[in-house]
């Protein structure tokens, strides 16, 4: 008595191959939510259009104005301030007064309301950010914003990620430089690895994150604790 | 392979007869031995000199330590203080005396005898069917309480009782001890001790005496009553070995408490008589006795729990080890502390977990080694060395706080001498009726067993 | 719901086709001499495959339909209520300031409990050779895999940000930060996790053989393409069956130690703590033994019902209910000293906060759930000690349901009243269980029951292939063996 | 065929042709049996004979059967071996590598690489393993998932999952032959035989 098989011969062959298929999907799964689900795809490169279109190439790179000409709190606070109106109404009161692409600021003037700058550089809320911590000793505003003074637009340069941060927080020698170079962000680019590392170790000398004799202290130690990003 | 259940009874050798006399004779020479080099090696070790005085302690601490003070909060403040006088600080330290290798060679022979008392109990309530053959050997053994008894008598008179538990006359400042005075209480402790050996006498004899007496009869009536008592045995087993665990070993030191402490003791009690069990049936059956009856199945069995209460003795230390050691509360930990704080005392306990768990674990994995006679022999050999090492680190560490490794000749002459009381027990207790079960009514099963 | 469905029996159950529905008969005399058969009846190969495939064959009953409806329309608090939690966060949880694990963590170690039966019927009977397990593993593995998923729920929204629940796993991610092997918690992910993949495995396995028996049975195309695939081309081929026993027998070896581990893991959750009432040595074996309580009870709860039902009443006899109830009076006794010996070391230890937290446990603002729980863990499995309660269905029944009570109250005994009054008593407070609480527990019981419903439907309820072992064993004796090397003596069967 | 007179209880042979094959050849050859007992009889013949690529196909596992077709002991208690020790080395070394050595910090005073705390995991990756090894190690050895199988064209063997034993030969086997296999078979007491062509 016969019966008529529900599966073929070659349906064998193509269950190997969905076997193979499926191995391979899930790696694909894997991979594509490690690379494509990571601040690095999705956060780097975001640049939102600014309600004016101002350009730190202009401001910084050209006319040489200090960050902290704007960003006035960025040495003293954990926030870096973003200029109220009047900041910018200092000179463009008497530069380019008719420019519309100015005329949200000039409206702002006269209402007394904020322009509606959109924040770039935004971390959860559960990180605990401190700009003058890093500013007032030696980390520059271009280890984590990159070379803004290049930027017509600004965009976020780096992944701002917490493994990105632990690169830094874990081996931070050759991020650092002298506090009096920190907002000067074409300055020693010419350093090699080898002289960054070097002055660094000075600079964490002089912080009490390593010894004299080159070797770690306990204060280095909690640049790696939870409790320092996550209060 | 299959063997059926064709075996003649009747034609097996399956009494004693006349090695009852050889072990007897063999006891004694044993227990000859044990006395003499005790006595000759406790002279020359100065076991036998004047112990130290208990009230010279006890004044000192009343000089020394604040009454205002817990004795636990005084460690913590001075550990300088501690280190130096801990004899005084602790109210649970003690100095060596004859009585602590005593103490372990009757627990060791007590565990075991209350393991085989448990195998004839959980036989009987499992209503199992293939060790029949062997439960007459268990109930044998497990009849020996009596004499664990009779030894355990001169512990608990006064003297040695001072010098192994602190609790016995304990510190007036002591307050934990002060608390736990009721419980820890010299008359109660002779009653309770009293009820524990009565719950263990009335069970391995009236199993024993029930069991022999079908061999005459063949009642199977006798087996369903064995059976139906055996849940409430096992209950009242439970309770008596947890709390003669507490009573003899945990009040050692009368500050520490583990609620495991009693399941501790219960799995290294029927892990070493599984392994004794083993090693009776390899004695037996090269004597010629009852040599078809057991087969390489049974032993297969006996050695299957051997494995299995390996892993359980050592997931039951492990889970009082890491629940004590994570929490580090310093009244808990101060047992383990004491364990560890020499390298001696460091090198036992590791002995412990690796000779322990992790080689029989090993050894006893294969089924050819648990079926060959020779090998089984030398698993269940160590498996009692590693029982009397356990209760070795149960006890002696409590001698001056574990800062010094007090072994002496003695610990092993004690041993070696209660051995040969033991044995001439078990002569007793096995002679003048048959080896095996004979006309218990699962003998055909358990003849039959084919271990798949 | 056993007198309902009495009463509307002829309507709700199944028509029996072939055998007629079997009888309620009593094979649980003792006699010291001669093991009473486990099955009764006088089913052999065909019937059996008959017996347990025409559950699967049949359309669903009425009575199906309403229990699979009831149980999914409980499920759908689930997809109302977790939607909320974690739109809103678990402040709609009752939990508050001292007491920071509630439902949540009582539920879990609760349904992990449960978890325990199967793999202990099937593994550790299977070890130790206990026939008995046959006619009731697959339904007790079933539910096993049920009670994990649903423990498993908790966990993953506990936390509140459930779309980060694979923080738990050690994944290589941007944070380049890996989770804490030093926690309990992470154990239990472990632990859980090994557990729900092996107990998955290990039912798969056994049910190989019985798909395949569905297989060629199947009439409709859907079938034979489902059953075809999942038997996985099963043939019963001895060589097959040569690698297979011994993969059985080995994934049985490895499963007991790993059921011993996970709830020993789950107690340490507990005890490695500091907290009086939590941090006890005896908690991993107790909370063992009370797992494989709770476990027994949820099975008994679930099959005292299912063979009235199915008609499997002379495949799940009396005598296998009264195994059971012996070992759920047993591990209730094992629960019973834990208790017992909680108190004891507590008074015994001398220290005032453990003496305090027990002390509060029987007489302080929990004292009705303490009491609860003593009840029915350790005072109404004593009836057990009369035989005939012990095969009375009703009473077992009855009890099955006051332990799964009793052993939820356990875990919510343990887990508020120490946090409710620790170490700090100007913290105290009252735990109270709001709505959210209430109905995500009563949805993952919603979901326990409609898995439990789609499996008596679609996968077969009881181990056809391990029951023909067990006929086979048992005629053998009876029948004139060819040689000596065919199989095991009638023994033990 | 012709057969002789004392072969009268011999069933006929029946052949299963596959419909669409081209040029059917005998792929197997399937005798069913009504008993456990005339199975292990009659493998324990067609083992004397000097069969290799030839099979038992029962219902429930058939003690004694290992013996009555000479099978050798399976690897498979290596594999699982080795997936434990996999398991156990790889928990270890994962725990110590990720919590002490690539991301280093300190919780609750315990020691970054503690050995008490490691083992709840190492023990759990020991088993996970080692339980992988033996379900995949299981279906490994015995060339499983299949979906399609040459007994499936017979309809007699939808019983040997329930309630008929089969001896099958496979046709690759140097003495496969269907006539005399056939007599064989039916002599050891087989109630039917056919053969698979494809």
């Amino acid at each position: 008595m016969s019966r008529d098989p529900i599966f073929r011969p070659w349906m064998d062959q193509l269950l190997k191959l969905l076997g193979a298929g499926a191995a391979v999907t899930g790696l694909y799964a894997v991979l594509m939510v490690y690379f494509g689900l990571s601040p690095k795809t999705l956060s780097a490169g975001y640049m939102p259009q600014q309600p004016v279109p101002y350009s730190h190439a202009l401001h910084v790179g050209e006319l040489g104005l200090d960050c902290r000409y704007c960003h006035t709190t960025v040495e003293s606070a954990a926030f870096a301030a973003v200029p109220p109106t009047q900041t910018c109404i200092n000179c463009h009161e008497k530069i380019a007064p008719t420019s519309h692409k100015l005329d949200p600021v000039r409206n702002s003037f006269v209402s007394g309301l904020p322009v509606q700058w959109i924040k770039v550089h935004d971390l959860p809320d559960y990180v605990y950010f401190n700009h003058s911590a890093h500013v007032t000793r030696g980390v520059s505003c271009v280890e984590c914003h990159g070379r803004i003074d290049q930027m017509e637009e600004v965009h976020q340069v780096k992944p701002l990620s917490m493994g990105w941060c632990l690169g830094c927080h874990r081996n931070p020698a050759s991020h650092l430089r002298p506090v009096d170079r920190v907002t000067d962000l074409d300055w020693g680019l010419d350093r090699t690895e080898e002289e960054k590392a070097a002055q660094g170790n000075e600079i964490m000398k002089g912080l009490g994150l390593i010894d004299e004799s080159g070797l770690p202290t306990t204060r280095l130690t909690l640049l790696t604790n939870c409790s320092t990003c996550h209060r | 392979m299959g063997h059926g259940s064709t075996i003649d009874l009747s034609t097996e050798n399956r009494t004693l007869g006349s090695l009852s006399g050889k072990l007897i004779g063999f006891g004694a020479v044993l227990a000859a031995f044990g006395l003499v080099g005790t006595l000759l090696l406790g002279m020359l070790e100065g076991a036998f000199d004047e112990a130290p005085a208990q009230s010279h302690e006890s004044a000192a601490s009343h000089g020394q330590s604040d009454p205002g003070t817990a004795p636990s909060a005084a460690q913590q403040q001075h550990p300088a203080a501690q280190e130096k006088h801990h004899e005084v600080i602790h109210g649970f330290v003690t100095e060596w005396s004859i009585w602590h290798p005593y103490l372990v060679s009757v627990c060791f022979f007590l565990t075991v005898t209350l393991g085989a008392l448990f195998f004839v109990l959980t036989h009987h309530v499992t209503n199992a069917g293939w060790s029949t053959v062997v439960r007459r050997i268990a109930e044998g053994v497990s009849r020996n309480v009596v004499l664990m008894a009779l030894i355990l008598i001169p512990i608990v008179t006064p003297g040695p009782m001072g010098q192994l538990y602190k609790w016995f006359q304990p510190d007036p400042s002591d307050e934990i001890i002060a608390v736990k005075a009721s419980y820890l209480d010299y008359d109660w402790f002779l009653v309770r001790l009293g009820c524990y050996f009565l719950i263990w006498t009335i069970l391995a004899w009236g199993y024993h005496r029930s069991s022999v007496a079908q061999d005459q009869d063949g009642d199977v009536r006798r087996t369903s009553r064995m059976s139906s008592f055996s849940p409430l045995g096992v209950l009242l087993f439970a309770l008596s070995i947890t709390f003669a665990a507490y009573d003899l070993l945990m009040s050692l030191d009368a500050h520490w408490f583990s609620t495991i402490f009693g399941v501790y003791i219960f799995a290294g009690s029927v892990l070493s008589f599984h392994a004794l069990l083993a090693l009776l049936i390899v004695w037996l059956q090269a004597n010629g006795r009852l040599t078809r009856a057991i087969t390489d199945d049974h032993m297969q069995d006996i050695g299957k729990m051997m494995f299995a209460f390996t892993v359980f003795w050592a997931y039951i230390a492990f889970s009082q080890y890491m629940l004590l050691w994570y929490a580090n509360i310093p009244e808990e930990t101060i047992w383990f502390l004491r364990r560890q704080s020499t390298w001696m005392w460091g090198f036992w306990g590791w002995m412990l977990i690796i000779g322990r768990f992790f080689v029989p674990f090993l050894f006893l994995m294969s089924r050819h080694i648990k079926r060959k006679r020779l090998t089984i022999t030398i698993g269940a050999l160590w498996m009692l060395a590693m029982q009397w090492a356990d209760m070795y680190y149960l006890v002696m560490p409590q001698i001056s706080n574990g800062q010094q490794f007090p072994f002496k000749m003695v610990d092993v002459t004690i041993v070696l001498g209660m051995a040969g009381v033991y044995i001439i027990g078990l002569a007793l207790s096995l002679r003048g009726h048959s080896l095996i079960a004979e006309r218990d009514p699962r003998m055909p099963e358990s003849l039959a067993f084919e271990n798949a | 719901m056993k007198e309902l469905l009495d009463k509307l029996g002829p309507i709700l159950r199944p028509e029996f086709t072939g055998n007629a529905e079997s009888p309620e008969i009593d094979n649980t005399a003792y006699s010291p001499d001669n093991r009473t058969p486990l099955l009764t009846g006088s089913d052999d190969n065909t019937t059996i495959s008959d017996k347990v495939c025409q559950i699967v064959e049949q359309k669903p009953t009425i009575g199906w339909w309403m229990f699979f409806l009831l149980s999914f329309s409980v499920l759908g608090l689930l997809g109302v209520f977790v939607p909320f939690l974690i739109f809103w966060g678990v402040g709609t949880w009752g939990v508050n300031n001292p007491v920071g694990w509630g439902y949540a963590i009582v539920n879990f170690v609760f349904w992990i409990g449960i978890g325990h039966a199967g793999t202990l019927i099937s593994a550790i009977l299977f070890l130790f050779r206990q026939k008995w397990r046959t006619s009731i593993n697959r339904a007790a593995e079933a539910m096993t895999i049920f009670a994990v998923i649903c423990a498993g729920l908790f966990p993953g929204i506990h936390v509140g940000r459930a779309w980060f629940a694979y923080w738990m796993f050690p994944i290589p991610n941007q944070m380049e930060l890996w989770p804490n092997f030093r926690s309990p918690l992470l154990w239990d992910v472990f632990a859980v996790g090994t557990y729900f993949t092996v107990s998955l495995m290990f039912w798969y396995m056994g049910m190989m053989p019985d798909l395949a028996t569905l297989r060629d049975r199947a009439k409709h195309p859907l079938r034979k393409v489902v059953y075809g695939i999942l038997a996985m081309g099963w043939t019963g081929s001895h060589r097959h069956w040569h690698v297979y026993e011994r993969a059985y027998l080995l994934l049985a070896a490895l499963a007991t130690p790993l059921v011993l581990s996970v709830h020993s893991v789950v107690s340490f959750d507990f005890a490695v703590s500091q907290v009086a009432g939590w941090h006890s040595t005896i908690f991993p074996p107790y909370f063992v033994a009370g797992a494989i309580f709770s476990g027994f009870a949820m099975v008994m709860t679930l099959l005292v019902p299912a063979r009235q039902f199915f008609g499997l009443k002379d495949v799940i006899t009396l005598k296998h209910l009264e195994n059971m109830n012996k070992i759920i009076m047993l591990t209730g006794m094992i629960v019973g000293y834990s208790y017992a010996q909680e108190f004891f070391i507590a008074w015994y230890s001398g220290v005032n906060v453990e003496k305090f937290a027990f002390i509060n446990r029987a007489f302080g603002q929990y004292a009705w759930a303490y009491w609860i729980m003593v009840s029915c863990n350790v005072l109404s499995p004593q009836i057990f000690w009369f035989k005939k309660m012990r095969t009375s269905l009703v009473v077992m029944f009855i009890v099955s349901i006051l332990v799964n009570i009793g052993m939820w109250f356990e875990r919510f005994v343990i887990v508020v009243t120490s946090l409710a009054n620790d170490y700090t008593p100007s913290a105290w407070d009252y735990y109270t269980p709001k709505l959210t609480d209430v109905a995500i527990m009563l949805g993952s019981f919603g979901l326990f029951f409609t898995l439990f419903a789609l499996f008596c439907r679609f996968m077969p309820f009881v181990a056809m292939t391990e029951l023909r072992g067990v006929l086979a064993a048992a005629t053998h004796s009876t029948s004139t063996a060819p040689d000596d090397t065919s199989g095991k003596p009638a023994a033990g069967s | 065929m012709e057969m002789n007179t004392e072969m009268l209880d011999t069933p006929a042979v029946e052949t299963i042709t596959a419909e669409d094959s081209v040029d059917p050849k005998p792929v197997l050859m399937l005798a069913e049996f009504e008993t456990a007992d005339l199975l292990l009889v009659a493998a324990a013949q067609v083992r004397d004979q000097g069969f290799r690529l030839w099979d038992c196909h029962t219902p429930y596992p058939v003690h004694g059967l290992d013996g009555a077709m000479a099978i050798r002991p399976t690897l498979l208690p290596w594999i699982v071996l080795g997936g434990g020790a996999l398991g156990f080395c790889g928990g270890m070394l994962m725990q110590g590598w990720m919590n002490a050595v690539d991301y280093p910090f300190l919780v609750s005073g315990k020691p970054f690489w503690s050995i008490p705390a490691s083992i709840p995991v190492g023990f759990e990756m020991t088993i996970l393993f080692a339980a992988i090894g033996s379900f995949f190690g299981m279906l490994l050895l015995n060339g499983l998932p299949r979906l399609y199988r040459p007994h499936f064209r017979s309809d007699r063997f939808r019983r040997a999952t329930s309630d008929r034993f089969f001896i099958s030969i496979d046709g690759r086997d140097r003495r496969f032959d269907v006539e005399s296999n056939a007599r064989l078979l039916g002599e050891l007491g087989a109630t039917a035989v056919e053969v698979i062509e494809e």
